[in-house]
């Protein structure tokens, strides 16, 4: 819409070749539009330029990869695939190869995504739309949970998944939680993540599903639903942009995860989630980094692929979560 | 191909499980109002089982499933009297499923929390007060050693940032901005204009080299955590602002943002391969392999060892999350611009505004929510800023930040004490926050 | 799905629904872990034979290491199962702590043993004295108040210097008898434009640690093995002032010009794995690291006297009289469980029958001397092992043997500072001491 | 079917505020009674304690001969309306409909036929695989209905359905739900602000003022005789002119040379005969207006108060130009006024005068301008300062009248009210 002045239009001095309504000041101002473009597209290059890197790295070989910059691919395009190879070979160890522990991830990152996605709906439905005693006491206690630094669980929780938790007591010992010797097992470690992305899931949710309008529970009240089934039938499917906004990030994170993988599982190869076994792939003394090139262009590909598969909901969910008031 | 079946019927038997007891929790409660008698009972068995198995000195299920099984029956039979003497009035038991509800529903979540954040966070406050492996309390002791470590907190030569180079710049863009201001005068009746684009951005340039100068001076593992605060909260929000402002009218805007976005899904082990592409260094003379150098080396510098050099090597870390943060920033603060309504910006269109202007004065304070909470989410993630920070340096070269020395402390050196201390510190270094968002949740009030 | 009107028929039902599919959930559970081959389950130590081991050996060695139990597995009917993670030793202290740890842990670091002697099981002594032929002073690094803790598994040969024989031959440069002889070849070898060693301590959760194993070297050729056992028991102060001329002597010899390739300050970038690998292109003439470095040399580089590269014993200096020092390391096999089986393993990996089953596999050193070396799949294994053979005293490496928090920590720092130049290698020890943990 | 009984309900918030006060009113079988009143006068609480949306704190509460009060809004048989429909989005316009009987676990081939049956009666038919999204206002409103009445609850209740369509729309919907209502005789309450649509289609109209019922009536009682000022000025449009006055002896006519008279066919006028003409009057600031003896009949409490002040309610139409005959037998009188503003609709034409007299300015007025807006009531003040007392007629369109002109117009005293001038009430006996 750009504003055509009719004076300068029909003003004297406008050359022949200059089409009339297309004045220079316009034409000023639609290369100026097209300046954003340029900016943003510039910024999206340095921003992709280190995946790319790495991405031309993992199709170079070994020697290649140590000795010249990945750039120098534009002159001698020497390409291998010799890398995943190397990583979808099961390399010596008796552990299972790299598909088994994509299966692994899979096993760890679904329950570890949907459950909490479960918990943290009917939590911040209560929230959101149930009146209890210290409502807003407890859900702002939720909320500063937030913070709190993970490693220091790492300790206790795996002590919790092996041994129980006891107490001694009239000199006997009673058990506040059974020792149901999770650790080593995927179990341990969804299990753990289910907590960790609890307040973030309930804090998503919460300002998504408290934004519904009232009046929807009040007619759905008056068509006699009681609070289950408007839970089931009106804030579930009206929720699911928050949903799959958390689902992202939970999964993102856990697929991603590390550290409470490697705590939980311990000595248990394999059940190793992929990260574990990047972890393994440089060879004991790192001399092999190379191979994580291709190693690590696997790991990212499947998140990668969610995130843009889900990204619609990712934007209103998140939108709607963060935005409010 | 078996064991991907065996995972997904177990993924489904699990989340079919924990929702249909839910649902049959529900079902229970629900029971009240037409059959108090078997809700009674039921509800009594379901109480017994626990119940039982905590009564169990053995542990849960020593005996077999003898004790909560025999737990769910004495249970059971004490509902069964219950609703035999005190059956309620139809009255009461109408508004019995109203009162359990709430607890149904957040039982499932908060038990999941309490185990695994509020106990372990109380117990790590009361091991940041006990010795080495937690034997004995040695008060403030661990306190003590942990701020004394010049590593972890140093002000020696904090002077050097006042005669720092950077100090007098900043200090020199402070003084004109104010000139600036004040010279302008009074901008229509709205007093000094400090809200204005040349005196923000002045403001926040200053405040960014003042904390380069302290990064040039100070050293610990606190100031480090501060540094990374303030820069990639900062340069993520702004750069996300500036990208979403800009994505928002030019071509191919999806495609752009989602490259952006990407770094979010990479993990930290990929994240670090990445970057080694970027900041790797060979001596002089051999080809370097990390772009930053090829870039240095070619135009005609020193390879340099970006991520070893203090102090600015911490930089170099800080931008790797900056790369990872601002696709986050950048997808709720345009879907925030996306949201302000037009007849806004149309309005201020016909009020004669240029676009700088009205990003300025409409866009702007409309996202202003959202960008409070990008903010403070930052915040939130960079104090606890570890992955990146391990892959890259390990914490060597001055790089350290808290949570890895929490994790150096308990784990390696196998000094729980100090790692809780560390641990705590971050609690109270996040407490302001909390007040924050606690606050903010309050105005927002719980609908 | 209307809970209003539901009867309690339907509420038992989707009761036992629920219950039933959650076991059936964790049936699965243990199936999968069955069909993954059983790992998990006796991650905390379960009641069968299993004995499971880990540490920081990965991909190739880990499966040498797995294969030399083949035959032991066979006769006792014990299954092992070991799990490499290079950070291992990061790891373990959660692990122990979380009670999840594995029966036979392997330490690099003897002196990490110390941090976690309330968790380990003393060997018996019927089982240690069947520890022979071990040379002196090894078992006694893994003994804590009179008792065992851990038997050798491995070892390390780190005197060595990689040379690459033809570009020798070529400049007319020779393997170097003493001290005196390297130091003087270093400096023609500057004259002719040759640039002598390649050095790199980059090692990302280590960076630091081959400066150590330098400064260990030279403290054995400088003052001997007495200083430094004395400097390994804490005896003498970390700042004492013959460790000081010691690591200044190292750090001078580093910071002479055109001494290391990329200089001094490329040192701590370098990482160790890639700074060798100059020396095939004749970038550098020298690369002193142990004989663990073969790995690193690229796929199909020839090994030996007529190879791409080989390796020499790093001289001493002939006005000391110290005998063949020699700077060793290894890796120590620990219980953190006292079932016989565990016990049988560990008596196993002490014995000289275990060397003789991993020698084949290469990429291994066997602290045994009475391993039969013909054994050694290759020439240069050989070698080394008559280089261990030979040496007298051995002295196993100091930062291996202190503290976790000094050896593992801030003495690797204190590397970094130096190279860096981030402290004075007064400063710097200085800070180590008093890191020492009283 | 069912009747609707309020005993003296309140709705007290826990900060102690009051929704609504003890409210007592009975809606009759098959009723469709209005709850009108200003904004927040707590009509649409009212509702919502009958829907069981909100909880009575006290009094009573009865559907047909069941307590209420304490069941959840499912098991009182009712449905409801609401302002901006309510409809659920993801829910197909057939499911929106069928999802109460649904709910209610109604066999499925029941539920399809009453949601037809219900989606032609509303000419839904060709829109029930839509989304609510899909559909335009109007649509959205019947669907809403359709909602309400596939359950065919005993109670209607319907908050200001109306109120989001626009103005032409609105008086077909209008129309639409009354016959709708009449034809399935299901007992109503309907929550509106517009008292077109209270007096249009309520067969009673409850009028509510900060919580408190003001008056419940037919809609041509409240109009014809409202029990207050509150009531006088809030029903009808232009609304009640109120004016404060004396009430005087007959006496002072003479003085001021007025007389009633009673108009007769061809525009001319009769004095009144004996009896006819009563012996009281009324001041408004310096002119009078006589009471005929038929007002006393109906209001004989008048005779004690002369001498004391009374508010005067004048209703436009009973305000002609001298120029145009009154309706045949009317009894009139003339008064004169200064023209202010006329606005001519084509049938009629309003004329906004002014008089020499002080506007009624009581809590009631204030509230009722207020509402209308926070303007009206600095206009309301301002005129009572100055002592002119709006008059508003609804005069006949061939009137000549000049905005700025003084005038005479004839006032039909038969028809004048009286209000006290304290409390406000109806002066009746």
């Amino acid at each position: 819409m750009t504003p055509i002045d009719p004076v300068e239009a029909a003003a004297p001095g406008l050359t022949a070749d200059e089409p009339l309504g297309e004045p220079a000041t316009a034409r000023a101002y639609r290369r100026l539009r097209a300046l954003p473009t340029f900016v943003l597209w510039g910024l999206v290059a340095i921003w992709s330029l280190p995946t790319l890197g790495m991405l031309v790295s993992s199709f170079r070989p070994e020697d290649e990869v140590k000795t010249s910059g990945w750039w120098t691919v534009v002159a001698d395009r020497s390409l291998t695939l010799a890398n995943y190879d190397a990583v979808f070979s099961t390399s010596g160890t008796d552990a299972p190869n790299m598909w088994g522990h994509f299966l692994n991830s899979m096993a760890i990152t679904i329950p570890a995504t949907l459950i909490p996605l479960a918990f943290a709906a009917f939590a911040a439905y209560a929230f959101a739309w149930m009146d209890f005693p210290f409502r807003k006491g407890i859900f702002v206690f939720v909320v500063g949970l937030l913070v709190v630094p993970l490693q220091m669980s790492l300790v206790p929780l795996l002590q919790l998944s092996t041994g129980g938790a006891h107490i001694s007591a009239f000199g006997e010992t009673f058990t506040l939680f059974p020792d149901l010797d999770l650790a080593g097992k995927p179990t341990s470690v969804w299990l753990t993540h289910i907590a960790f992305g609890m307040p973030l899931a309930i804090f998503l949710l919460h300002n998504y599903i408290a934004g519904l309008p009232a009046d929807l529970m009040e007619a759905a009240r008056i068509d006699g639903a009681d609070h289950p089934t408007i839970f089931w039938r009106l804030v579930l499917p009206l929720s699911v942009p928050a949903l799959a906004a958390f689902a992202i990030f939970q999964f993102l994170w856990v697929w991603n995860d590390y550290l409470v993988a490697s705590t939980f599982l311990g000595t248990s190869q394999d059940a190793a989630p992929m990260t574990v076994r990047l972890a393994t792939l440089s060879g004991s003394r790192g001399q092999d980094w190379h191979l994580l090139t291709a190693a690590a262009f696997v790991s990212i590909a499947l998140p990668v692929a969610v995130f843009f598969g889900l990204q619609r909901y990712f934007v209103r969910g998140l939108l709607a979560g963060s935005v409010k008031g | 191909m078996a064991r991907l079946l065996t995972t997904l019927l177990q993924v489904v038997a699990l989340v079919g499980g924990t929702i249909g007891l839910f649902v049959a929790a529900n079902a229970v409660v629900d029971l009240a109002r037409t059959r108090f008698t078997l809700y009674s009972v039921l509800a009594g068995a379901v109480v017994g089982v626990p119940v039982g198995a905590l009564a169990n000195s053995g542990g849960w299920f020593k005996g077999g499933a003898l004790w909560p099984v025999g737990g769910a029956i004495v249970g059971a039979g004490i509902g069964a009297l219950r609703a035999r003497f005190r059956q309620p009035s139809p009255e009461r038991a109408r508004r019995i499923p109203d009162r359990w509800r709430p607890a149904i529903f957040l039982f499932p979540a908060l038990s999941f929390l309490f185990v695994g954040l509020v106990v372990p966070a109380v117990r790590t406050i009361y091991l940041s007060f006990r010795s080495r492996r937690g034997e004995e309390s040695v008060g403030l002791e661990n306190y003590r050693t942990i701020l004394g470590d010049s590593d972890v907190f140093s002000l020696d030569n904090a002077g050097a940032i006042f005669s720092s180079r950077l100090f007098l710049i900043a200090a020199v863009i402070l003084v004109v901005a104010v000139a600036y201001v004040v010279l302008r005068g009074p901008v229509r009746g709205r007093g000094l204009d400090a809200g204005g684009p040349v005196p923000v951005v002045s403001l926040s340039t200053t405040g960014a080299l003042f904390v380069l100068a302290m990064m040039g001076a100070l050293r610990g593992v606190i100031w480090n955590n501060l540094f990374w605060v303030v820069f990639v909260t900062g340069f993520s929000t702004v750069l996300g602002l500036a990208i979403a402002a800009l994505a928002d009218r030019a071509a191919g805007e999806s495609v752009a943002k989602s490259l952006i976005f990407m770094p979010m899904a990479i993990s930290f082990v990929g994240a670090s391969v990445i970057w080694r592409f970027v900041y790797a260094f060979v001596p002089a003379g051999g080809d370097q392999i990390g772009l930053l150098n090829g870039v240095w080396v070619g135009a005609g510098g020193e390879p340099q060892a970006w991520i070893q050099n203090r102090p600015w090597n911490s930089l170099f870390l800080i931008f790797i999350l900056i790369w990872i943060q601002t696709g986050f920033a950048m997808v709720l603060l345009s879907a925030a611009i996306k949201g302000v309504p037009h007849e806004l910006v149309e309005a201020a269109q016909v009020d004669g505004a240029s676009e700088g202007q009205i990003f300025w004065r409409v866009t702007l304070p409309s996202i202003r929510p959202t960008l409070v909470v990008v903010v403070t989410t930052l915040i939130v993630t960079v104090l606890k800023v570890y992955d990146i920070v391990k892959v890259m340096t390990n914490g060597e070269f001055g790089t350290s930040v808290i949570a890895n020395q929490m994790f150096q402390e308990a784990f390696i050196g196998r000094e729980l004490g100090k790692g809780s201390t560390l641990a705590v510190l971050l609690f109270i270094a996040v407490l302001p926050l909390m007040a924050f968002n606690v606050a903010r949740v309050r105005r927002e009030g719980v609908a | 799905m209307d809970r209003r009107r539901r009867g309690p028929a339907r509420t038992l039902l989707t009761i036992a629904l629920a219950v039933s599919l959650l076991g059936a959930a964790c049936a699965d559970d243990d199936d999968g872990d069955e069909s993954a081959g059983g790992g998990g389950n006796e991650g905390g130590g379960g009641g069968d034979k299993v004995v499971t081991m880990a540490g920081p050996e990965v991909e190739v060695e880990a499966q040498g290491l797995a294969d030399s139990f083949a035959a032991f597995e066979e006769e006792t009917g014990i299954p092992i199962e070991y799990s490499g993670d290079r950070s291992f030793e990061e790891q373990i202290g959660g692990q122990v702590d979380g009670g999840n740890a594995p029966d036979i842990g392997f330490f690099p670091q003897p002196g990490k043993i110390a941090d976690f002697q309330e968790d380990l099981v003393p060997i018996p002594s019927e089982i240690a004295d069947t520890f022979t032929g071990l040379p002196e002073g090894l078992l006694e690094r893994a003994t804590i108040d009179g008792d065992l803790y851990g038997v050798p598994a491995k070892a390390d040969l780190k005197s060595l210097v990689w040379y690459d024989p033809a570009a020798f031959e070529e400049k007319g440069y020779v393997v170097p008898e003493t001290m005196e002889d390297l130091l003087s070849m270093a400096d023609d070898m500057i004259a002719n434009g040759d640039t002598p060693f390649c050095i790199g301590i980059g090692s990302d959760a280590a960076t630091g640690w081959p400066m150590t194993d330098w400064i260990e070297d030279f403290m054995l050729r400088l003052k001997g093995p007495d200083v430094y056992d004395q400097w390994v028991a804490h005896e003498i102060p970390f700042d004492d002032p013959d460790v000081i001329e010691v690591v200044q002597y190292v750090y001078d010899l580093w910071s002479t010009e055109g001494m290391v390739y990329g200089g001094l300050e490329n040192i701590a970038a370098t990482p160790f794995a890639d700074a060798g690998l100059p020396l095939l292109d004749g970038e550098c003439m020298m690369h002193r690291q142990g004989n663990f470095y073969a790995a690193n040399w690229p796929e199909g580089t020839e090994i030996g006297e007529d190879g791409a590269v080989n390796a020499f014993y790093l001289p001493t200096f002939e006005d000391q009289d110290f005998g063949q020092v020699t700077l060793s390391g290894g890796i120590y096999a620990v219980a953190f469980s006292d079932r016989q089986e565990v016990l049988d393993v560990l008596e196993f990996i002490g014995s000289v029958e275990y060397a003789d089953a991993r020698a084949p596999v290469g990429g291994f050193l066997a602290p045994n001397q009475e391993t039969d070396t013909s054994l050694y799949p290759s020439e240069i294994e050989q070698t080394f092992a008559g280089i261990l053979a030979d040496a007298d005293p051995v002295r196993f490496d100091a930062s291996d043997l202190m503290p976790g928090a000094v050896g593992a920590g801030t003495f690797w720092t204190a590397a970094v500072d130096i190279v860096s130049g981030n402290k004075t290698v007064e400063e710097a020890l200085t800070s180590v001491e008093e890191s020492w943990p009283s | 079917m069912a009747s609707v009984t309020l005993d003296q309900v309140s709705k007290q918030y826990p900060n102690g505020a009051y929704g609504i006060r003890d409210i007592s009113l009975e809606v009759l079988d098959g009723e469709l009674l209005v709850l009108v009143g200003p904004s927040g006068c707590g009509k649409s609480t009212a509702l919502r304690c009958v829907a069981g949306l909100e909880d009575v704190t006290h009094g009573r509460l009865l559907i047909g001969d069941r307590s209420v009060e304490h069941l959840p809004p499912k098991d009182r048989d009712i449905a409801m309306v609401f302002q901006n429909y309510a409809l659920y989005p993801h829910m197909t316009v057939a499911q929106n409909i069928g999802f109460a009987l649904k709910l209610a676990r109604r066999p499925k081939a029941e539920i399809a036929s009453r949601v037809d049956e219900v989606a032609r009666s509303l000419q839904l038919e060709q829109w029930l695989d839509r989304k609510p999204a899909q559909l335009s206002g109007g649509q959205r409103q019947r669907v809403a209905m359709g909602r309400a009445i596939v359950r065919d609850p005993a109670v209607f209740l319907m908050d200001e359905p109306l109120s989001n369509l626009d103005a032409k729309l609105r008086v077909q919907v209008r129309t639409e739900i009354a016959r709708l209502q009449r034809e399935l005789g299901t007992t109503t309450i309907y929550v509106t602000h517009d008292q077109t649509e209270a007096m249009t289609m309520g067969d009673r109209v409850a009028v509510l003022r900060d919580g408190r019922l003001q008056q419940v009536a037919p809609p041509e009682e409240l109009y014809a005789d409202p029990d207050n000022t509150f009531v006088a000025a809030f029903i009808g449009s232009p609304s009640m002119s109120l004016i404060e006055g004396t009430i005087v002896a007959g006496a002072e006519l003479a003085d001021a040379g007025v007389a009633a008279s009673r108009s007769v066919a061809g525009g001319g006028a009769v004095a009144l005969g004996k009896g006819e003409a009563g012996d009281l009057a009324v001041r408004l600031g310096d002119q009078v207006l006589p009471i005929p003896e038929t007002v006393l009949a109906r209001r004989p409490a008048l005779r004690g108060l002369v001498g004391s002040d009374v508010v005067v309610g004048i209703r436009p139409e009973d305000v002609e130009a001298h120029d145009i005959g009154h309706r045949e037998g009317d009894v009139v009188a003339p008064l004169t006024a200064h023209v202010e503003l006329r606005e001519s609709l084509g049938s009629e034409l309003l004329v906004h005068m002014t008089i020499a007299a002080r506007p009624a300015l009581t809590d009631d007025t204030r509230t009722v301008a207020a509402d209308a807006d926070a303007h009206a009531v600095d206009v309301l003040e301002r005129q009572a300062e100055a002592g002119r007392a709006a008059v508003i007629g609804r005069f006949d369109p061939r009137s000549k009248v000049q905005t700025g002109t003084d005038i005479l117009v004839n006032v039909r005293v038969d028809a004048l009210h009286f209000f006290d001038a304290s409390t406000g009430d109806a002066i009746r006996t």
